[in-house]
């Protein structure tokens, strides 16, 4: 008896052994052979593409669907939209929309879906980057035609810019379950772009084939499997051990991109490296408000005390050190002087600092997000170049949630972070990182000053160019004597692929990959 | 004594020699960054290379030693003492006291190997300091169910029948009978707690929730060589070896201790 | 004489240990006829048990033996041990002292007396099952016994478990190793009248090894006394009781006789330091320097081996009246 | 049998009762307020002071954490453990998903690591002291000594980026098994090859076994007869162990090579200080442990007739 038992129970766990090893290996179908043309990429973030309070990531959203306009260069050109009229002086935007876009389920493009992007975008008070708490009310005025009228005081160049944020995507009103409601989770994301979602394993995979309702050219490829990879390293060896065929950064400034100090390693081993510059710059941030912060003679000193050729010199040269000023070639009407802002000068840094009455007794310390692992090791070389001033500054390397949690508490002196961003967010992260009275200033802002404000406001307001280049010289000119942080390198996309993946292209500064096809070796 | 004792006792009075006088013996500051000698192979200046903020990587090994060394002497002497106290308390007082102390020993094995340091990390942020805690929180069980065993034989052993009829006090009796007869198996557990320890503190470091940059750890050295392992391997090969040289130590020195002090060993023949 | 039956020759069985070599055996020869029992007596620690399991083979492996074990025609040290696995079971069977720790705890009785069988015995598993029954039954064990482990069994019916396993296959030579060592003085008593009982039946030849000398009159034939690794004494059981010859079987004896004025003095030697000369001069009371000196050669007068310097192989002088009356 | 086990059952309620207020409690180390935590997480943005008041009159954080605890904990009984800080998933349906994932993990590492333990193991103590005992000696003592990740590591440079046989990370095809589980299992195998290769030498000194012999067995029934089935109890005990390294003790291999089981999710609930996430996982970890541990225990009963019998004596 005993011994039956024994052995049933050793049979058990045999068969659950094989039961489970077996459908393991089962559970995902081999994927075909050479004919049909895939790619596999390795990405940093899930798409979220079943979000159940947001529209889903970057990359899903420009794969995925259009905007009703787009920003390239200082100009907003048609999307979905394609004409638009501006009344009371930008009080009431009037979009005119496309009339032969299609949704990828097939069902066309109209004025209710565009309705019901906002509405959900409105639901979760998704206001960062999308402006649309500056919206008071939205307009269906027939299929093609939908009206926003902007709050009093609120309106602005700005406000039309950021209908090409990614957020303001257009999606159908069928993405949601239940379908039409915009306050429930996405079930099927449904846009007009290239691309549509035909699987999606939250936190593993998003696959993504070509749209066939799509206006434009279709993809040449039959398939694109964007793998979530959450770590960096781990990115790097996917495509290393060719379980990829790229690596993209979908940029926006933070995190999940491939590690710059890597990317050295991975041209030298046969892979390319593409990159695209972006209007976005790297800073050391200072708690501003806070002492020995708030002295401009300190910042000013910070500006001084930092080599950017070390800098770059970690990331061997792939990125541009910012030596000349704090925002990159590519912001808004920007001059080259050829005079630098703040040259090294070690002497002139410390002298600053002992004015100050700083000392190598003052406590300061420098955060830096544990999961970006070649921002930690930026900040490693500026706390040893601060050590060169005199200055001892902690390193208090952190997750996440204690970063955002000290940052929002106050509780820092230094830290790494970015002004500037995509393309599409020229104007919204301008605004957002030095007004204080936008909406993303609040959790994203990096420094304000009143002597800032006024042209600043008119720098992304007007909708005349002429007026908004003029007060960005202004803004920029006071943004270098208030020296609110020190400009480290400006930043780029990179997109790294074996080199048989041709015709990677960006798009403003987006990857694209609906021209790539695969050359065979 | 075997010869496993000597090599892993050699090895480890080595290590602790290294930790000890690490300033003396680095050429370089360990935290000094030279972007200049960035990724620099093996040379007679840098016998280890350098990293890519061109640090030294023999002074950030020989560094590491001593932040090694240190967190599992800290775990190991926090868990002696709490759990030779609680041991000796339960084993000797009986009664209820020892149901209790039991029961809490059997929460703290309720919880799965690494699930309280990871969570008791996570939640009181990263930091060496805190993944001592939390080692030592797990960790101290067995030590304290070891010496109460121990406490438990004993107690009934003639000796202490004598001492307590001579008219010592408690804690007398525990001072100078229990607590020196008990110790055997207890030197054997520490020895391959602090090998656990050293597993420990590499891997969670090497996984960020660990020893925090600039500090030299081996598993922190190890993480961030995992980038350049096909360029560089140097990187990984030093801090690898120390860790296996340091965790093999103890394991030597601990297997070699069981061997030496447990007594069925000795009597292999029966005549 | 007839072909002795197992014939043992200057058995030297050495361990090897980390403190150096246990000589455990030094010299030990004897022989066991057809039907005919031995008894092999002397303190804990004579090295009895060792040449016992060194019969068998069984020995752990750092033991090192010399000299000749003969069972029939074979040298059982010349054989390899697949070769000495046959003669196990089946030729020669063995029963130990402390029968719970030689039982496996997790087998049945009933089974483990079925496996002795089918060892040696090409057999179905149901006729080994059918021949343990049997065995289980002559040894006097109810039948529901069969499925109990043995720790659910009495001292006396777990020996009487080893006893069949030794038996499952009608072995010529038993061995018997303290086999009441264990056990209550009644239970004692069954087992060896089993013992002797099954030895009548099966026609066996038996090594008995024990320290009671009281079993030795029930059950020897002749009596072996072993001190420290060597064979002291060699006789008949007539001769051994009523005209003892070597000192140190009389002063066992005299213990055995609860002649509290004599016990013996001092302890076993240790066999890492072997001591020169006889070993147990040290406690004998009839030590002369001689026996100080030189190691005594066995002796052999009127069949009965000694080794002693003072033996003369007239015995009648040194009777110990006291000691047969007691009996 | 069904008594005694009965009465583990029973003891093991008060240990589950006070491993679940464990788990609770670890909210009061958070430094910081969990309530703004949640919050913030929810709105995606920093909470006023009266959302904070209303949210924690709402989910009861104002009163004693003993009240709390209860609730929580009757939550927790019927599948509620709330949601994700981070995702806004239901923490529970994460938990059931990532076990599969980890315990596909874990079964195939194992099973190799006991093919490799137990052959070797056992050669091993049959052949003690031989040439090849010492080898295979040396060998395990090597392989305790190496760490997991640095193997999963160099396993990963060789296989994956120099040869490129395998892929050395992410999960869904079945190649992506093979690393992670070689070096679960090899590193694994090391110490359980030791174990078992003491185990047996203990066995093989037990009289039972002389016995054996002296039956006139032959050496492989001996010790597959009688050796093995005892020798491998505190082996299966050890394998019996392992098992609970499914619920986050994998965590290191699995962050290496990006298997997203319940490690990868500890490791993000800590990194994130995902509280509901961090609790639910203590919770259930334990509760499953101890369902092993209860597990093992109903093996050794069925392996070891004396172990029920000594505990009706007792």
């Amino acid at each position: 008896m005993k011994r039956a038992l024994t052995i049933t129970s050793i049979l058990l766990i045999s068969i659950l052994f094989i039961c489970i090893s077996v459908a393991c290996k089962k559970e995902v179908s081999s994927s075909t052979q050479s004919a049909p043309q895939e790619l596999t990429i390795a990405y940093g973030n899930d798409t979220d593409a079943n979000s159940k309070n947001g529209v889903g990531d970057m990359l899903l959203k420009i794969f995925n669907s259009d905007r009703l306009v787009e920003l390239v260069g200082d100009e907003v050109k048609p999307s979905l939209a394609e004409s638009w009229d501006l009344k009371d002086n930008g009080q009431t935007i009037v979009f005119h929309l496309r009339k032969d876009v299609k949704f990828s389920d097939g069902t066309p493009f109209t004025a209710d879906a565009v309705k019901f992007t906002y509405d959900r975008l409105k639901k979760f008070k998704l206001n960062q980057w999308t402006q649309i708490d500056r919206i008071a009310s939205i307009e269906v005025n027939g299929p093609n035609t939908i009206t926003f009228h902007i709050k009093p005081g609120q309106e602005g160049f700005i406000v039309l810019t950021a209908f090409a944020e990614y957020q303001s995507s257009i999606m159908s009103p069928n993405s949601t379950d239940p379908k039409g409601d915009p306050g429930a989770p996405l079930a099927n994301l449904t846009g007009t772009g290239p691309w549509k979602v035909a699987d999606y394993k939250k936190n593993q995979y998003t696959e993504f084939v070509p749209n066939p309702y799509y206006y434009g050219k279709k993809p040449t490829l039959d398939k694109v499997t964007v793998k979530y990879i959450p770590q960096a390293q781990a990115r790097v060896l996917a495509i290393q051990s060719g379980s990829v065929d790229a690596v993209v950064d979908y940029y926006h400034g933070g995190s999940s991109y491939t590690p710059r100090n890597m990317l050295k390693t991975l041209q030298d081993q046969g892979f390319q490296v593409l990159k695209k510059e972006l209007p976005m710059t790297v800073v050391l941030a200072c708690n501003y408000k806070k002492a020995p912060w708030n002295n401009v003679e300190v910042r000013q000193g910070l500006n001084y005390a930092v080599n950017k050729d070390d800098v770059a010199a970690l990331f061997d040269g792939w990125l541009t050190p910012a030596k000349t000023r704090m925002f990159s070639d590519l912001a808004p009407f920007i001059v080259e002087s050829g005079e630098q802002e703040y040259p090294f000068n070690l002497d002139q840094a410390a002298k600053m600092f002992k004015e100050a009455g700083l000392t190598g007794d003052t406590k300061i310390n420098l955060m830096a997000q544990g999961q970006n692992p070649d921002e930690v090791k930026l900040c490693e070389l500026i706390k040893s170049q601060l050590a060169k001033t005199g200055l001892n500054v902690q390193l208090d390397v952190l997750e996440s949630g204690l970063y955002s949690d000290r940052q929002k508490n106050g509780d820092w002196d230094l830290r790494v972070y970015y002004i500037g961003g995509p393309e599409r967010r020229k104007y919204t992260r301008i605004a957002g990182r030095f007004d204080p009275d936008s909406a993303e200033f609040g959790p994203a802002g990096y420094f304000t000053s009143p002597e800032l404000i006024p042209s600043l406001r008119k720098a992304v307001g007007s909708f005349n160019q002429e007026e908004r280049e003029e007060n960005f010289k202004v803004f920029y000119n006071k943004a270098k004597d208030l020296a609110g942080g020190v400009p480290l390198y400006y930043d780029a996309v990179f997109v790294v692929a074996k080199q048989n993946v041709k015709n990677i292209e960006y798009v403003s500064t987006e990857p694209r990959f609906d021209n790539v096809f695969i050359a065979n070796k | 004594m075997p010869k496993t004792v000597r090599i892993g006792a050699i090895i480890i009075i080595c290590l602790l020699v290294v930790a000890c006088l690490a300033p003396v013996l680095t050429p370089v500051n360990p935290l000094a960054v030279n972007m200049g000698e960035k990724l620099q192979g093996l040379s007679r200046q840098h016998p280890m290379g350098t990293d890519q903020l061109g640090r030294d990587v023999l002074s950030r090994v020989l560094y590491g030693a001593r932040t090694s060394m240190a967190a599992s002497f800290s775990v190991v002497i926090i868990c002696l003492a709490v759990g030779i106290a609680i041991g000796c308390i339960a084993g000797f007082y009986g009664g209820v006291i020892d149901e209790l102390l039991m029961r809490l020993v059997d929460i703290m094995m309720a919880f799965p190997p690494f699930i309280l340091p990871i969570a008791i990390t996570g939640i009181l942020g990263p930091s060496l300091t805190n993944i001592i805690i939390a080692l030592a929180l797990t960790s101290w069980v067995g030590y304290a169910r070891m010496v109460r065993s121990s406490v438990l034989t004993l107690k009934h052993l003639d000796f202490v029948a004598a001492a307590k009829a001579m008219g010592s006090s408690r804690s007398r009796i525990i001072r100078e009978h229990i607590v020196p007869n008990a110790v055997h198996p207890l030197v054997v557990y520490a020895a391959f707690n602090a090998s656990h320890t050293i597993l420990a503190i590499s891997g969670l470091s090497f996984i960020g929730l660990g020893a925090q940059p600039p500090t030299p750890e081996w598993g922190n050295m190890l993480s961030e060589a995992c980038s350049f392992m096909g360029s560089s391997p140097y990187l990984f090969i030093f801090p690898g070896l120390m860790i296996m040289l340091t965790v093999l130590a103890f394991n030597l020195l601990g297997d070699g201790l069981r061997d030496y002090l447990d007594p069925r060993l000795g009597t292999e023949v029966d005549l | 004489m007839r072909k002795p039956l197992l014939e043992v020759k200057d058995l030297q069985i050495k361990f090897e240990t980390k403190r150096g070599t246990i000589a455990v055996s030094d010299g030990v020869s004897f022989a066991i006829g057809e039907n005919e029992t031995l008894c092999l007596v002397g303190e804990s620690g004579c090295g009895k048990s060792v040449v016992a399991v060194s019969i068998m083979g069984l020995l752990p492996a750092h033991a090192r033996v010399a000299g000749e074990i003969r069972y029939r025609e074979a040298d059982l040290l010349q054989c390899s041990p697949g070769e000495w696995s046959r003669f196990r079971g089946r030729e020669i069977a063995m029963i130990f002292e402390q029968p719970m720790s030689c039982l496996n705890p997790v087998i049945s009785a009933g089974r483990q007396i079925a496996e002795a069988y089918a060892a040696n015995n090409r057999c179905s598993k149901r006729e080994a099952l059918a021949e343990a029954r049997r065995k289980l039954d002559e040894v006097g064990i109810p039948e529901n016994c069969f499925v109990k482990f043995p720790h659910e069994l009495s001292g006396g019916m777990q020996q009487r478990v080893m006893i069949a396993i030794a038996l499952a296959c009608r072995p010529n030579l038993l061995i018997a190793d303290e086999p009441t060592a264990a056990l209550d003085v009644t239970v004692q008593c069954q087992i060896l009248e089993l013992l002797h009982c099954l030895k009548d039946r099966y026609r066996m030849s038996m090594l008995l090894i024990t320290h009671d000398l009281g079993v030795v009159a029930e059950m020897a034939d002749t009596v072996g006394v072993m001190y420290a690794g060597t064979m002291m004494e060699l006789s008949g059981v007539e001769d051994f009781f009523y005209r003892p010859g070597h000192p140190y079987s009389r002063a066992l004896m005299n213990v055995v006789a609860g002649n509290a004025l004599s016990p013996i003095r001092g302890s076993v030697p240790h066999l890492l330091e072997p001591v020169p000369g006889c070993p147990f001069h040290a406690r004998c009371v009839d030590a002369v320097e001689q026996c100080r000196r030189a190691r005594p050669q066995p002796r052999i007068v009127n069949g009965r081996m000694e080794r002693c310097h003072h033996f003369t192989g007239d015995n009648s002088g040194r009777q110990l009246d006291q000691m047969v009356s007691s009996r | 049998m069904p008594e005694y086990m009965l009465r583990r059952i029973m003891m093991l309620a008060p240990v589950l009762l006070i491993t679940s207020f464990i788990s609770y409690a670890l909210i009061c180390l958070c430094p910081g307020d969990p309530a703004r935590l949640v919050l913030e997480a929810q709105l995606q943005g920093t909470p006023s002071q009266a959302q904070v008041n209303d949210f924690r009159a709402d989910h009861g954080l104002n009163q004693p954490l003993m009240v709390q605890y209860v609730t929580w904990l009757k939550k927790a009984a019927l599948g509620d453990l709330g949601k994700s800080l981070k995702s806004g998933d239901d923490v529970w349906d994460d938990y059931r998903a990532r076990f599969v994932v980890s315990a596909k993990l874990f079964l195939a590492g194992e099973l190799i690591a006991v093919l490799i333990a137990l052959p070797l193991g056992i050669w091993s103590a049959v052949k003690a002291n031989s040439i090849i005992d010492n080898i295979l000696r040396v060998i395990a003592l090597g392989g305790v000594s190496l760490p997991g990740f640095l193997f999963g590591m160099l396993l990963i440079y060789v296989c994956a980026v120099r040869l490129h046989l395998l892929p050395a990370i992410g999960y869904g095809k079945p190649a992506n098994i093979v690393l992670p589980a070689l070096t679960l299992g090899i590193t694994g195998s090391m110490s359980l090859m030791r174990l078992t290769r003491t185990s047996l030498l203990e066995v093989l000194k037990l009289n039972y076994v002389r016995t054996a012999r002296a039956k006139g067995l032959r050496e492989r029934p001996v010790i597959t007869r009688h050796v093995l089935r005892n020798a491998l109890v505190p082996v299966i005990t050890a394998i019996g162990m392992h098992f609970g390294h499914i619920v986050g003790g994998m965590a290191i291999i699995e962050t290496l090579f990006a298997w997203p089981g319940l490690g990868m999710l500890l490791v993000d609930a800590a990194s994130t200080r995902d509280i509901p996430v961090i609790q639910s996982f203590v919770l259930l970890g334990s509760a499953f442990f101890v369902g092993i541990n209860l597990l093992i225990d109903l093996i050794y009963t069925l392996l070891d007739p004396r172990i029920s019998y000594r505990a009706k004596e007792g």
